[in-house]
């Protein structure tokens, strides 16, 4: 395992109390793999990704749990040294984090003089190196980030993350931003590149058919919390969480014959509020007393779930196809 | 639906200046610069409106000693709080008094700049076109002027009176709050709800007055408290030139006096200090005001 | 290219309609048109080289072409009571001004952007609770008000600098520049410039304090520390670099701007400027001299707004370089 | 069925800045956001308009509510042309035709109450003032916001994504529209709501026989909505066919592109290299021709020589390209 996150706390202090934006949640990381990390808005991804980063806004702190890369626990100290030059980090928005009165290569050239060991020289011969990588003219070095369009504004922003050639990347929404045909090929960049430089990376995103086109294995969150986790291919197909179910048939596909999308109702719980059990219990169909106590990741293998009932998952799942299944719940809707 | 009687729906339906203008109200209490700000204009007010009663001896009266010789130059004392000027004159008096005509500088200068500014920023900024394009360019010709060589020139051979020196300040300063009323507006005018608005069907002026007028408040009320101190500085620095108004008592007057008698070299601190005081407390409070309202409303404007 | 040229025009339209609006002020000021021009000061000749220079007895449009004429040749005819041109006067008085404003500007920026960015790095402290209320008490301070305070406590009761003027009595220079060299006029200029240099720097030093705040929390600073970048280099390299440029451009506009300013300054230290020429023009009716005065603000003026847009552009590659495919 | 909106040959050109040079030449540069757009919408129609940033769909959208004028071209609406309507007539129209917006936290306005916000086009179309609670109800109930007088006296920042889409839909419905445009209705509503919007939309349009176009950069959602697609790029219509026909058998290269590049759930999906190069080209200067031949692995001469016109080839399938 690159990266091992375990019982993850991150808690914001706001001003209607504390919000437990991650609130407990354990992943890892295998080497050279792709983890798509899943869930809506709200559920602490971005939040969790930050905080590996050491960067959380001023009122977050990490309340427990540990974060071990490499078989080493993260500290503040530790933090500060792997940054960049062991993870790196894909913005969502490569226009608002490139600093608009630096060219781009010159961006370039600060992050490898000041944390790399190479001179500005070779940090110059390396910078026409990655351009080429991620597919931009070394032209375009001397270019401010206002002068690149959306997709290459990310590619320049993939460059400037494998700058110090680290072993994990941290991507979040790398392509949400973007059309769908720039969209393909930035994933198709990222691929290309994880496959020739034998990259970990850690996939933030809202859109399952990204995680299924480009990831290994995924983890899905809800409010803050990890409920399943495996094998892309077993997880997408064969879901045993029922907030998965309904996400993946709440998915658009442009592929299936099913022309009817079933929606989840209410919404995610406030995590100011103190919250026990499983999360997703409001919005359950298949929810039962039991579900009011925590349950820890469980199942063979790799392919794991946090859902009592995870012993009937093959049953849950088929009735969880019916839309009429989902209408059940609505009386907990608009709550 | 029988429960939701009909006295209900006005409140639902009433005009949203309202809570916006409580808003405007309740706001001091939220944030303690805006809140000390009010206090020194409040204290002012009072101050000026009991005038009479705090200071019974005419700031202007020449002042005669018991011996029967000129009370000129007569330190800080019991009798004079900050003594009296070469001629005479209870500087006391005269720092009390001339709260009023700094209090009447300062709001009809702030009222005409902010109303003149909204409705010329909203106009122009919702608008556009041609109207826009005339009324922005007129700003740019007044804000080329330098400020107070025109009040000057102005002042000096239009003669110098207070109103002149309020007119002079209003000219000048309407643009400020114009402009940035008016790029307010453009923004607002491109948030979907004014759209959705005009999508159900409401005038020009109806999506002006109800939808976009209402978040331009909180600016107009900002351009008002800062124009309130702006207009008291040029009339102290006009006065202090010698182009005031020299039937009243103001503390530019005062500090033109002290200045020119010399009081300076004498080191009459009790006679120039205190009104340089005043104007800073006064100036200080619109500054205090208006950033508070932009800690309060302006995040707000441009979240979301 | 094409950006500097519409500013360029801008800034001259707007140059022309201030010497508009002041031709018809002074036209139309109380009393008859030729008495803005003719004085009883000036002799017969003088008074008869006026009158055809300035076309006074023509009608008033063309009066406006010949005004502008003279102007473009720096022709604005003679002072009533120094009778001598009035262009001479001014370029007299002009580096004594310029002196002032930019000996102060220079130092309230330095300063103001030094300490607007401490202040925000002490973002939350007391001193910070402190410092901002204080900043703004000079701002509201009227600037003639603190001259007279330094005035009284500084130079008459401690002697340390001369209480007016530009130059000792009875000293004497080969020629202006000397002058303006010789440590007797830095003496002199010492506490005009620390009255004005008190007063001015509040703006920068808010401006960058607010922008910093502002830069801080933008999502690059963050990225610099994901990068594992010195907080220095942050804060240095990347935060202030941002948040300089609208004070950068407020330098050239505070230059303009505070040129209109001195007038009250220059009347405290009597010292010899243009502001101080203003104020005595108008105060005994030397219409030529004012108006001559007056012009030469709003051309510095305008000059320095063009300067300031000039400055944005070359300093914001966002403006500086159009946008590429 | 009878077309309810007609348009022909739009055009939509937005001016900017122009250089010296420019001015010289006496050239009139600008954007053009739309480049001659033909097409109906049936009477009780859904119509989808599909396409990447700036291909102009929004500003479509936008003229068929007469939120903008055309630069050239016409538009009628119920036979009669959207260039002369003013006054009576207008607001006439605006009780007609309605719009569902992107972001609905920024379609409310925050000062206003959920009623307030609701009863607002009653008060704009003059509708009685007795009349007005029982149609807000009515929409409130259209759109399934259950107890919905609960909402009546909150704010829209008390309410979440998808409740606001609800109410800006109840604001939409409560006049009685005939014709709906929807710009991208759910892109910033959580997977988990998109499905239930998206299914409201579909139900309303049925149960009110409202004719309605879709606006959306996502042909997966609108497969669950429209009948019918239009791709548009720059500015230009390249295919009009039914969605499944669009969707399994693009003709255009441009919309071949677009459905391979679309994401799909499904870990085994194709990995094949798009058919297109390079990126989509400024709006002010267009390639000559066909708009896409630069970015076409099928492009020949006569693509740079002549503008493909939108052809009809098989029945209700049209497309804009030489080789069809």
């Amino acid at each position: 395992m690159i990266l091992e996150v375990d019982k993850l706390q991150i808690h914001y202090s706001t001003r209607d109390g504390t919000a437990r934006a991650v609130d407990g949640a354990s992943f890892t990381v295998p080497e050279g793999r792709i983890v798509g990390l899943v869930g809506e808005s709200g559920c602490g991804k971005t939040t969790a990704v930050r905080a590996i980063m050491g960067v959380l806004a001023e009122n977050g702190r990490q309340a427990g749990g540990r974060v071990v890369f490499k078989g080493q626990a993260m500290d503040e100290a530790t933090t500060r040294k792997l940054r960049w030059r062991d993870i790196a980090y894909v913005p969502q928005s490569a226009m608002s984090s490139l600093d608009p009165v630096y060219t781009v290569g010159a961006q370039l050239v600060e992050v490898m003089t000041k944390r790399g060991n190479h001179s500005r020289a070779s940090a110059r011969a390396r910078s026409v190196e990655l351009f080429d990588l991620v597919g931009l003219n070394e032209r375009r070095l001397a270019d401010y980030p206002h002068q690149f369009s959306g997709g290459m504004r990310q590619r320049a922003a993939i460059a400037m993350a494998l700058a110090l050639e680290p072993s994990l990347l941290l991507a979040d929404e790398p392509v949400t931003a973007l059309d769908v045909i720039v969209q393909r090929q930035i994933l198709d960049v990222l691929r290309s590149l994880q496959q020739r430089l034998h990259l970990s990376m850690v996939l933030v995103t809202h859109d399952i058919s990204v995680v299924a086109y480009l990831c290994d294995e995924v983890v899905v969150m809800y409010a803050g919390q990890v409920v399943e986790s495996g094998p892309v291919r077993d997880v997408l197909a064969r879901p045993r969480h029922p907030y998965t179910m309904g996400l993946r048939n709440a998915f658009p596909d442009l592929l299936s014959d099913a022309l009817e999308l079933v929606p989840i109702a209410g919404s995610p719980p406030d995590l100011r509020e103190p919250l026990s059990g499983c999360r997703f219990v409001p919005r359950c169909p298949f929810a039962q007393p039991i579900c009011g106590i925590d349950a820890a990741m469980s199942g063979n293998g790799d392919h794991r779930s946090a859902c009592r009932r995870d012993s009937e998952a093959d049953t849950l799942r088929t009735a969880a196809l019916d839309p009429r299944t989902w209408q059940r719940s609505s009386s907990f809707a608009m709550s | 639906m029988a429960e939701r009687a009909d006295p209900v729906t006005p409140a639902r339906t009433s005009w949203p200046l309202l809570p916006v203008l409580r808003r405007i109200v309740a706001m001091p209490l939220k944030d303690p610069f805006a809140f000390t700000g009010i206090l020194i204009y409040v204290l002012f007010a009072l101050v000026a409106l009991f005038a009479d009663q705090l200071a019974p001896i005419d700031p202007m009266e020449i002042l005669f000693t018991k011996a029967g010789k000129l009370a000129a130059n007569v330190p800080p004392g019991a009798e004079f709080p900050l003594g009296t000027t070469n001629l005479g004159r209870d500087i006391y008096a005269q720092l009390v008094y001339g709260t009023r005509s700094a209090l009447a500088v300062g709001l009809s200068a702030a009222i005409i700049v902010s109303t003149v500014g909204t409705i010329v920023g909203l106009v122009a900024g919702y608008f556009g076109g041609a109207t826009d394009a005339v009324l922005m360019r007129i700003a740019d010709m007044a804000l080329s002027l330098p400020f107070l060589p025109f009040v000057i020139v102005l002042t000096g051979f239009l003669g110098a009176s207070t109103s002149n020196i309020v007119l002079a300040v209003a000219l000048l300063l309407w643009p400020n709050s114009a402009r940035v009323i008016r790029s307010q507006v453009l923004t607002l005018r491109e948030r979907a709800y004014v759209e959705a608005a005009r999508v159900t069907g409401a005038s020009a002026w109806r999506i002006l007055f109800v939808h976009i007028a209402p978040n331009i408040l909180p600016l107009s009320f900002v351009y008002a408290a800062i124009a309130i101190g702006w207009a008291i500085i040029t009339e102290a620095s006009v006065s202090f030139l010698g182009f005031g108004d020299s039937g009243s008592v103001s503390w530019g007057m005062m500090l033109q006096d002290a200045f020119a008698s010399q009081a300076l070299s004498r080191g009459q601190y009790a006679w120039f200090v205190p009104p340089g005081i005043c104007i800073v407390l006064i100036v200080v409070a619109g500054f205090f005001i208006s950033r508070g309202y932009e800690e309060v409303f302006m995040p707000r404007l441009r979240g979301r | 290219m094409r950006l500097v040229l519409g500013r360029f025009t801008h800034n001259a339209l707007a140059l022309l309609a201030v010497t508009t609006i002041l031709f018809f002020m002074f036209r139309l000021m109380p009393g008859t048109p030729l008495a803005a021009f003719i004085n009883e000061n000036l002799n017969a000749d003088q008074q008869q080289a006026m009158l055809e220079q300035f076309g006074l007895d023509k009608p008033m449009w063309q009066q406006y072409f010949i005004y502008l004429a003279n102007l473009l040749q720096g022709e604005m005819g003679l002072s009533f009571f120094q009778r001598r041109p009035v262009m001479t006067i001014l370029l007299e008085v002009l580096p004594n001004s310029v002196i002032l404003t930019l000996t102060s500007l220079i130092i309230a920026y330095i300063f103001g952007v030094v300490a607007g960015a401490w202040l925000a790095w002490k973002r939350g402290t007391w001193i910070e609770r402190a410092a901002v209320p204080a900043v703004l008490a000079t701002r509201a301070a009227p600037e003639f008000w603190i001259g007279m305070v330094l005035l009284a406590a500084l130079s008459f009761n401690a002697g340390w600098f001369p209480s007016g003027g530009a130059s000792s009595p009875g000293m004497a220079y080969s020629s202006n520049w000397d002058r303006i060299f010789s440590l007797d006029y830095v003496h002199h200029l010492a506490l005009p410039v620390l009255t004005l240099a008190l007063y001015l720097q509040g703006l920068p030093l808010l401006l960058m304090r607010s922008n910093m705040l502002e830069v801080m929390h933008e999502e690059f600073v963050t990225m610099a520390r994901m990068k594992g970048l010195s907080e220095w280099r942050i804060v240095i390299g990347h935060a202030a670099r941002n948040a300089l440029l609208p004070v950068v451009t407020a330098f050239a506009l505070g230059v303009g701007l505070s040129m209109g300013g001195n007038v009250v300054i220059e009347t405290v230290f009597s010292w010899p400027g243009i502001g101080r020429l203003l104020v005595q023009a108008v105060s005994v009716h030397d219409y030529p001299l004012a108006q001559g005065a007056f012009l030469m603000i709003a051309l510095v003026l305008a000059l320095m707004n063009f300067v300031a847009d000039l400055l944005y552009m070359v300093l914001d590659p966002r403006v500086s370089h159009g946008r590429k495919g | 069925m009878a077309a309810l909106v007609e348009l022909r040959d739009v055009v939509k050109h937005f001016p900017v800045t122009r250089s010296l040079g420019e001015i010289a030449r006496g050239a009139h540069p600008a954007v053009r956001a739309l480049d001659g757009v033909t097409f109906d919408v049936g009477n009780g129609d859904a119509v989808a308009v599909v396409g990447e940033s700036g291909c102009g769909k929004t500003t479509l959208g936008r003229l068929m509510l007469k939120l903008a004028e055309p630069t050239g071209g016409a538009i009628t609406f119920g036979g009669a042309p959207m260039a002369g309507l003013t006054g009576e007539r207008l607001r006439d129209f605006r009780r007609q035709a309605q719009l569902v917006f992107q972001n609905p936290f920024d379609a409310l306005n925050p000062r206003f109450t959920i009623y307030r916000a609701v009863v607002e086009p009653l008060i704009n179309a003059g509708i009685d003032k007795a009349e007005h609670a029982d149609r807000v109800a009515s929409a409130f109930r259209r759109v399934h916001l259950a107890d919905f007088d609960r909402y009546f006296d909150r704010y829209p920042h008390q309410l979440s994504g998808g409740q606001l889409q609800r109410v800006v839909m109840a604001r939409a419905l409560v006049l009685g529209p005939r014709f709906l445009v929807a710009d991208e209705p759910v892109s910033m509503l959580d997977v988990s709501v998109r499905a239930g919007i998206l299914a409201l939309l579909r139900e309303v349009r049925e149960t009110m026989g409202l004719t309605a176009v879709y606006i959306s950069h996502d042909l997966a959602l609108v497969r669950y909505l429209c009948e019918r697609t239009l791709v548009m790029y720059l500015g230009r219509v390249v295919e009009d066919a039914p969605t499944e026909e669009i969707v399994r058998r693009p003709r255009h290269p441009y919309t071949k592109a677009l459905v391979a590049a679309v994401p799909v759930p499904d870990p085994d999906q194709s990995r094949a290299p798009l058919p297109i190069k390079g990126n989509v080209p400024d709006a002010r200067e267009p390639p000559s021709g066909c708009s896409f031949r630069d970015r076409c692995p099928h492009a020949m001469p006569r693509c740079a020589a002549e503008t493909p016109l939108l052809r009809s080839t098989a029945s209700g399938h049209r497309v804009a390209c030489h080789l069809d």
